[in-house]
């Protein structure tokens, strides 16, 4: 199984972000005006190059990590947080722009493997320290990703990658209570992976946090070993916890073991990062445009501050709007409405550029024409099979065509179902009640709570077909900028399971899982992921919105800005940036 | 009233016995409604299959494999006997009784989460009502003694408009104001009144008077109408029939009787600690109880959501039950 | 207690001002409808020793008066005009703090309901005492001391213990035995009644009556006795005054009003009750009609619209003149009526007396 | 004009020889306060403790006691709003005592109730209109030409303007606020109607009209009343038979002329003995007993005869063996006269009475 919702959880997130304050607008002031930079600027460049060490960097947040643990974080703008203290067998070379690259990290190189993709063989660099001073060992690495298996204790991170692909015996729990895991072989300087299955992406789950040492059975010392390593992570990357009050701060300073010539990838400037916890997200705004915090760490800035941004050139320019690795979508379920034709003037009559402003307007994202975003293989600008017209707002004729094949000339009902509360929920239900009202469809609002919405209520197939869900609201962001990253989860029928589940309109197409089980052997090409996005198209299950952006707001005297959309959304890429020193 | 007391203890106890029933069913029995586990609470978005090892080794390590009652009872008795709360890794940790259980999600045992919290909204609480309780009885009674007058229309035209203004909206205005615009309040970050006062004082006065202004207002309105009223009694009447001063009229025979209902809401208000400071602590950024139940509400933090609900239960029984003694301490006619 | 005369106690015309003087005392209210003349042009006199009745209906003015008399209606919107001298002193144009000083300690006044007219939190002990500590410079104990022995003189048993009761624990007739006294605690020497006994039972009403004149007796008080029972008025009056829409209609010694009134509202009220001392009627005789608007006070005679001996009157007079109040058959018997006089005591000999 | 649509008809007359509302041994007892860590119940307030009576058609009969005699209660138990612990109640025949509130609807037509307080007993947001039509409402009755017809016409029979129909109590004196109640109350010719202090709040000119109205209304509709007063003068005018209560039981009834002439019950001398008389000189001539200490507590009252505790023939005419006999000894009752019961061991009438009861002219 390999499966994420990663893009879900941060959705929610920036929901529930918004959600939680709108307020006052006020003047602005202390707006700190040197730099060059410009809007964007960030997204496929380096803002402010500079090799000036020393400085703080004071990022802010609305709410702590689910997890410090590297095996147990989910959050984008976590792992994003992880590369500033830990790291992994391989990393992201570069990781703004649309094709992020890969890189080794504690490896020597990018490994090795055999013809089928299931041996990988990584040779670990030497002098490699933790922030108390002994080595980073092989045994370290493995014993990271044996923590993965034992679900109990080590749970909320992306485990089921690692557990569907690394060959186990089927009892297997994990190090503390089944011990030693003999498909991971160890030497002095090499570790070696079995997998019970080809895998051709696997240097991008070994560029995962979740790959990252972990200190051979010490872990974080005495009182942090287990769940409690989230309280003091040990630090293998440039920097290392000073401390961390929980819901509250986190400081990092620099780790004296670290040594720039072991890491190609990362190249700190500053000699401290704080991350403080904010609930207030006015406050944060305010704090941002005073200048007295430098960004904010996870996710789109507050909506006063973005409305402000967008309007005053001054802070515009410190702005940048990256569009990010995921994408909206209506799943439309054929167990509640089997004819695919009814499926597909949906399709027609949606008026995605209302659906657009409903989401929050141009910043929060471009319409979709079809389901793979810029940065994953298979894009494509212009595929847009069921096209809604020049101005996007829906193709009345042949959505009535549709309708007519379907049987259904005068449209039929449905339900559209979305979680409460969201402050957009309710604006994308009624553009489209508007939309397909037009052609005759009718639907109503059927909600969930955010919690249980992705698990059981659309992520468990009997339950669709039960209440007659007929469209439902959803987001997917791929865990690793590849094609079959993205799709497996959500289009292979061999995922499809009773609760959780994350292919919400049960696609099982045999031309589709085809594509899919080919995938991990290696031999895809980027047409093959083009064909398989049309594939999956053809069905109508899955109704494309829009590709997400996020606008994010960078302090003007922070050097070496770039974002990072391998990992977190375009946020910027934290580990890298200085102060000029100051 | 040793006997009242009594009785409304236990009546205590019963309400917060039924209260932590009707959360624990909530949170344990409504997703096995729609036919999910509980434990996608805990896990959050990690679906293996559930009839996976790796998904039951986590139903097991929650209890949920456990009847229902038997869920119950590990929950219930934690509270009356301790616990000790282990991983299978780590040293279990030893929780004495009361223990309301351990945050899977937080790694931290729910009573010492509670604790830290706590002074945080007691220092909120106390101070605000302290506030909200001397301006609104204050602006109440002036307001009062010459209904009409200039002084009563400007009180109660700007307790109208207090009231009307919801704290995420005064709130951020103040921050603005003091911290931004004025730099008066550089730095409002929360210190221990143990350890650093001025601090404390600092990152506690714009919540005060945010939380404060909302509810002055409304206790300004009710003191005015109080007060209107108990000064049209016939007593009243007798104490200046007998030639008092009228400040002694006013507060000794007026204000003492008027006040009497306020005790009541006063006591229901603070009893209802963490509703009226969810908003507060979220705006002001203090990790007090009120951030700490809105926290693990949107986290599903069910040994925290149960724990903050039965003190939360706990509080508000508390203060009703002062409220009643107070009641019978303030009017005699009150028997208990 | 002497009463030394300044010369304010003198009035204008050389004559010695009584102990208790009103001189055209008006009580109005402004409201949104118009303005309440609750007491228009009210005059009497009472010396120490007398015990004055005012009778009338509900909202005749008499508690009016009695409020204006404690200089209550200070503070509040109702515009007070005439003059009331006691002892001496003016109260009118006197200022609050003037006033205040008086209350309690020169005037003491009890009112209706003793149960709403005591302090619910306080104890009647306390409540007494306070009384007595606002105008006498003695320590709490010596206060308390005296409201004890006060309380016992009204007739509480158990005195002591009583004293820290709250007034919810007393009956309703120990209740007003407790305001009687903190009414007399200071001694004043005018004491005002405001229906003290009308939420008493009968034979509680006639213990605290009794205890009044005792008491009365004792101080050598002027007592005002407001009610609308001719019975009490009976009982323990020497003078009264009686009154209807805000005016004195008739006044006068309590015999010449009981046996010779001339005043048909008067008539009207003797003839109204129903009598245990007399053959029982098969009809009662009610006064037609209801008490007239405070505001829209008829014109000439306020008594007009109910009066059935209009037809006395030669033209529209009672209509349209304001009959002054006139000495009637006696001196001190005064009558505000147009009927003449010797006419009034026929109709009353010949037509209402024999009918009561 | 009305038509009876009610399940349980009621028998068209009342049987030959019983009286219309017959009391035996009714008692109401009201829970005590809690006391003792297990809330066991307190000693019951016996707030009408045995009380038998009887009022026949068209009669009114007077019920005359300080507060707290249990007046009111009896009054409600009679009516139904309160249900009484133990006794019988027989109305026009039955036994009302023991029905359900369903079986009562067809009574609750013929028993209505009068208030002492008009204005806090008529709901401010209704209309006179609504108000006095309810009971038609309330018991499905039709009429000929129409609820609003029949409301007007009754309010022009108790003296209020029928164009007032749609005012509200406030917009009336109190006088006319009681006749509202009345008229309420005889909207649906009810066969007994129980005065619970109409009078007391009026004032004499006005209490005098409604009085008056009260009696026409009695000769014209044939109906009873009990009339539950403090004020003896107002008993004696209108009732024709009168029942003296205290601490809950009756003390002395009998027919309105001979309890006024001579009464025999040292209570009854002493409740007379305190009413004011307006008659100044009778007044300073008149013996008044004047009644010691306060009411004792109806959960604890005194044993023996109730009475005893402040008897003043008790204190100072009874030998010691004869106090001891009301200490101990339930008076039962003695038949003066036929109708004339007192519950006394020793009744006697009192000289001084006699002469200020005495009838004829003032002297």
């Amino acid at each position: 199984m390999k499966i994420t919702r990663r893009g879900v959880v941060a959705v929610g997130i920036v929901l529930t972000a918004a959600l939680a304050l709108a307020g006052c607008t006020g003047g602005t002031s202390g707006t700190p005006t040197t730099g060059t930079a410009a809007f964007n600027d960030a997204v496929s460049k380096i803002v402010n190059p500079s090799t000036a060490q020393g400085g703080t960097v004071k990022l802010l947040a609305a709410d702590d990590c689910d997890s410090w643990d590297p095996q147990r974080t989910y959050y984008g703008w976590c792992w994003n947080m992880q590369r500033i203290f830990t790291r992994s067998l391989i990393g992201y070379e570069t990781v703004n722009g649309t094709k992020p690259v890969l890189a080794p990290d504690l490896a020597t190189d990018m490994g090795t493997h055999n013809a089928d993709f299931t041996k990988w063989t990584y040779t670990l660099q030497k002098d490699l320290k933790w922030s108390d001073g002994t080595a980073i060992t092989p045994m370290d690495v493995k014993y990271g990703i044996e923590r993965l298996f034992a679900t109990d204790v080590i749970n909320g991170g992306p485990a089921s990658y690692f557990i569907a692909t690394i060959s186990h015996p089927a009892d297997y729990l994990g190090p503390y209570t089944s011990g030693d895991l003999a498909s991971i072989e160890t030497t002095a300087d090499s570790i070696t992976f079995n997998l019970s299955t080809p895998y051709s992406d696997f240097n991008y789950l070994m560029a995962m946090a979740a790959a990252a040492p972990v200190p051979y059975k010490v872990e974080g010392g005495a009182d942090f070993t287990g769940a409690n390593y989230t309280k003091r992570p040990l630090s293998s990357g440039p920097f290392k916890i000073e401390s961390y009050t929980p819901t509250q701060e986190i400081t990092f300073v620099r780790n004296e073991f670290w040594k720039q010539s072991t890491d190609k990838i990362r190249k700190p400037l500053a000699d401290k990062i704080t991350l403080t916890i904010n609930s207030d997200v006015n406050d944060i705004d305010s704090k941002l445009k005073a200048g007295t915090a430098d960004a904010k760490a996870d996710n789109s800035i507050g909506t006063t501050l973005q409305s402000q941004v967008l309007t005053q050139p001054k802070l515009k320019k410190n702005a940048d709007n990256p569009t990010t690795a995921f994408t909206r979508y209506f799943s439309v379920m054929p167990s509640v409405i089997p004819n695919l034709y009814c499926r597909q003037a949906i399709f027609y009559a949606t008026n995605k550029a209302e659906l657009v402003q409903a989401f929050g307007g141009t910043t929060a994202g471009t319409a979709a024409g079809s389901m793979t975003p810029p940065t994953i293989a298979g894009y494509s600008a212009t595929a847009n099979m069921y096209s809604t017209g020049a101005d996007n707002t829906g193709d009345l004729t042949k959505a009535k065509e549709a309708l007519k094949k379907c049987g259904q000339p005068d449209g039929f009902t449905t339900k559209l179902a979305y979680s409460t509360p969201s402050e957009t929920g309710p604006k994308v239900f009624a553009a489209m009640q508007t939309a397909l009202a037009r052609v005759g469809i009718k639907i109503t609002a059927a909600t969930s709570a955010t919690s249980s919405y992705y698990s059981s209520f659309i992520g468990s197939p009997a339950n669709i077909e039960s209440q007659g869900l007929g469209i439902a609201v959803a987001a997917w962001g791929a865990d690793f900028p590849t094609g079959y990253g993205f799709w497996n989860s959500i289009a292979n029928g061999a995922t499809i399971i009773p609760a959780g589940n994350t292919d919400y309109p049960s696609l099982n197409d045999p031309a589709v899982n085809k594509i899919l089980d080919a995938a991990p052997a290696g031999t895809s090409k980027d047409s093959d992921f083009r064909a398989l996005d049309d594939q999956v198209m053809k069905n109508a299950v899955y109704l494309p919105i829009l590709f997400g952006k996020s606008l994010y707001y960078r302090n003007a005297r922070l050097t070496n800005v770039t974002s990072n959309n391998a990992l977190a959304f375009g946020i910027y890429d934290f580990v890298n940036v200085g102060t000029g020193g100051k | 009233m040793v006997r009242f007391i009594t009785f409304r203890l236990l009546g205590a106890i019963v309400v917060v016995w039924i209260v932590s029933v009707v959360t624990f069913l909530i949170f344990q029995v409504v997703p096995t409604l729609t036919d999910t586990s509980p434990v996608y609470y805990y896990i959050g978005k990690v679906p293996f299959p559930p009839d996976s090892i790796q998904f039951k080794a986590l139903v097991h390590r929650f209890g949920f494999d456990l009847p229902l009652y038997a869920q119950y009872w590990h929950f219930l008795s934690g509270i009356l006997l301790g616990q000790n709360i282990t991983d299978g890794v780590s040293t279990p940790i030893v929780c004495p009784a009361p223990c309301f259980g351990y945050s899977f999600r937080q790694n931290e045992l729910v009573g010492t989460m509670i604790l830290n919290a706590a002074p945080v909204s007691i220092s909120l609480l106390v101070g605000a009502a302290i506030l909200w309780l001397v301006g609104g009885v204050a602006v109440g009674t002036l307001s009062a003694l010459k209904p009409g007058s200039f002084v009563d229309r400007v009180g109660m035209t700007s307790s109208l408009a207090a009231v009307s203004l919801p704290i995420f909206f005064t709130g951020p205005l103040l921050l603005l104001i003091f911290e931004y615009t004025l730099g008066w309040l550089p730095d409002t970050s929360y210190a221990p009144i143990t350890e650093d006062p001025a601090q404390w004082l600092r990152s506690m006065i714009l919540p005060w008077v945010s939380l404060a202004f909302l509810f002055a207002a409304l206790y300004a309105r009710l003191t005015r109408s109080n007060m209107i009223e108990t000064m049209g009694e016939d007593y009243i009447r007798t104490a200046r029939a007998k030639g008092l001063g009228r400040r002694t009229v006013v507060v000794k025979h007026g204000l003492r009787a008027a006040l009497t209902p306020i005790v009541t809401i006063f006591g229901i208000d603070v009893g209802t600690l963490i509703g009226s400071t969810i908003i507060t602590e979220t705006v002001f950024n203090l990790r007090g109880i009120g951030y700490l139940s809105i926290k693990s509400i949107q986290s599903l933090d069910l040994p925290v959501i149960l724990g903050v609900t039965i003190i939360a239960a706990v509080a508000l029984v508390v203060a009703n039950l002062i409220v009643d003694i107070l009641y019978a301490v303030i009017d005699p006619r009150v028997t208990v | 207690m002497s009463t030394t005369l300044p010369s304010p106690a003198v009035r204008p015309d050389g004559r010695k001002r009584a102990f208790l003087e009103v001189n055209d005392l008006r009580v109005h209210f402004p409201t949104a409808d118009g303005v309440v003349k609750s007491v228009d042009g009210l005059s009497f006199e009472l010396e120490r020793g007398e015990i004055l009745g005012i009778v009338g209906e509900s909202g005749s003015g008499k508690s009016v008066t009695s409020l204006a008399i404690l200089g209550l209606h200070k503070g509040s919107n109702a515009e007070v005009t005439g003059e009331i001298w006691l002892d001496g002193r003016e109260i009118i144009a006197a200022t609050e703090e003037e006033v205040r000083d008086l209350r309690g300690s020169e005037m003491g006044m009890i009112f209706q309901d003793p149960l709403s007219s005591l302090h619910p939190f306080y104890t009647v002990g306390a409540q007494i005492s306070e009384a007595y500590l606002v105008h006498t410079k003695v320590s709490k104990k010596e206060a308390r001391a005296e409201a004890i022995r006060m309380l016992e003189k009204v007739g509480i048993p158990n005195a002591p213990s009583r004293y820290n009761d709250y007034p919810h624990q007393f009956s309703g007739g120990m209740r007003q035995r407790a305001m009687i006294a903190m009414a007399l605690i200071c001694k004043p020497r005018l004491l005002i009644a405001d229906e003290p006994t009308t939420a008493l039972d009968v034979t509680v009403q006639a213990q605290i009556l009794e205890l009044i004149k005792q008491l009365h007796d004792e101080l050598n008080s002027a007592v005002i006795l407001i009610t609308h029972d001719l019975g009490v008025v009976a009982e323990t009056c020497d003078k009264v005054l009686v009154m209807y829409g805000g005016q004195c209609v008739e006044t006068g010694p309590v015999d010449e009003i009981f046996y010779a009134p001339e005043m048909p509202y008067t008539w009207g009220l003797l003839r109204s009750m129903p009598r245990m001392d007399r053959d029982r009627q098969t009809r009662l005789t009610p006064i037609p009609g209801s008490p007239p608007s405070l505001i829209n006070v008829p014109s000439g005679c306020v008594f007009n619209t109910r009066c059935p001996f209009t037809d006395r009157v030669d033209g529209d007079k009672c209509r349209t003149v304001h009959p002054n109040l006139e000495q009637g058959a006696t001196p001190g018997h005064a009558v505000r009526c147009h009927i003449p006089a010797a006419q009034r005591q026929e109709i009353w000999l010949t037509e209402i007396s024999p009918s009561l | 004009m009305i038509n009876e649509t009610t399940a349980v008809p009621a028998p068209a007359s009342t049987p030959r020889g019983e009286p219309l509302l017959s009391v035996r041994n009714v008692s109401k007892y009201f829970p005590g306060s809690h006391s003792g860590l297990l809330g066991r119940r307190g000693t019951p307030i016996k707030a009408v403790d045995g009380v038998s009576f009887s009022v026949d058609q068209g009669q009114t009969l007077g019920l005359v006691g300080e507060s707290g005699c249990g007046k009111s209660t009896t009054g409600r138990v009679i009516s139904k709003l309160l249900e009484p612990t133990s006794g019988e109640i027989r109305f026009n025949g039955r036994d009302i005592a023991g029905l359900k509130p369903r079986e009562m609807k067809s009574y609750r037509s013929e028993i209505q109730m009068i208030f002492q307080d008009p204005f806090s007993s008529l709901n401010p947001r209704h209309t006179i209109g609504t108000i006095v039509g309810a009971p038609f409402r309330i018991q499905g009755v039709k009429t000929e030409h129409g609820i609003k017809a029949e409301v007007q016409s009754m309010m022009e029979r108790v003296g209020l303007n029928p164009e007032h129909y749609n005012r509200y109590p406030h917009e009336f004196s109190g006088g006319q606020r009681q006749r509202i109640g009345i008229a309420r109350a005889l909207s649906l010719r009810p066969k007994l109607i129980v005065c619970d202090e109409p009078v007391s709040a009026l004032d004499v000119s006005v209490q005098a009209q409604v009085v008056n109205l009260l009696e026409d209304l009695q000769s014209e509709f044939g109906v009873a009343f009990v009339f539950i007063a403090h004020d003896l003068s107002v008993v004696r005018h209108i009732a024709d038979r009168v029942a003296v209560m205290y601490l809950g039981k009756i003390m002395e009834i009998a027919d309105r002329d001979t309890l006024y002439s001579e009464p025999l019950h040292p209570y009854t001398h002493a409740l007379m003995s305190a009413v004011p008389v307006p008659d100044p000189r009778k007044e300073r001539r008149r013996e008044r007993i004047l009644l010691t200490g306060d009411l004792p507590s109806p959960s604890n009252p005194p044993t023996g005869c109730v009475f005893h505790t402040r008897c003043q023939k008790f204190r100072e005419e009874l030998t010691d063996v004869q106090k001891n006999r009301c200490r101990t000894e339930v008076p039962v009752v003695t038949e003066n006269a036929p109708g004339h019961e007192v519950y006394c061991h020793f009744p006697a009438p009192r000289a001084g009475l006699t002469d200020l009861l005495k009838t004829g002219a003032a002297t």
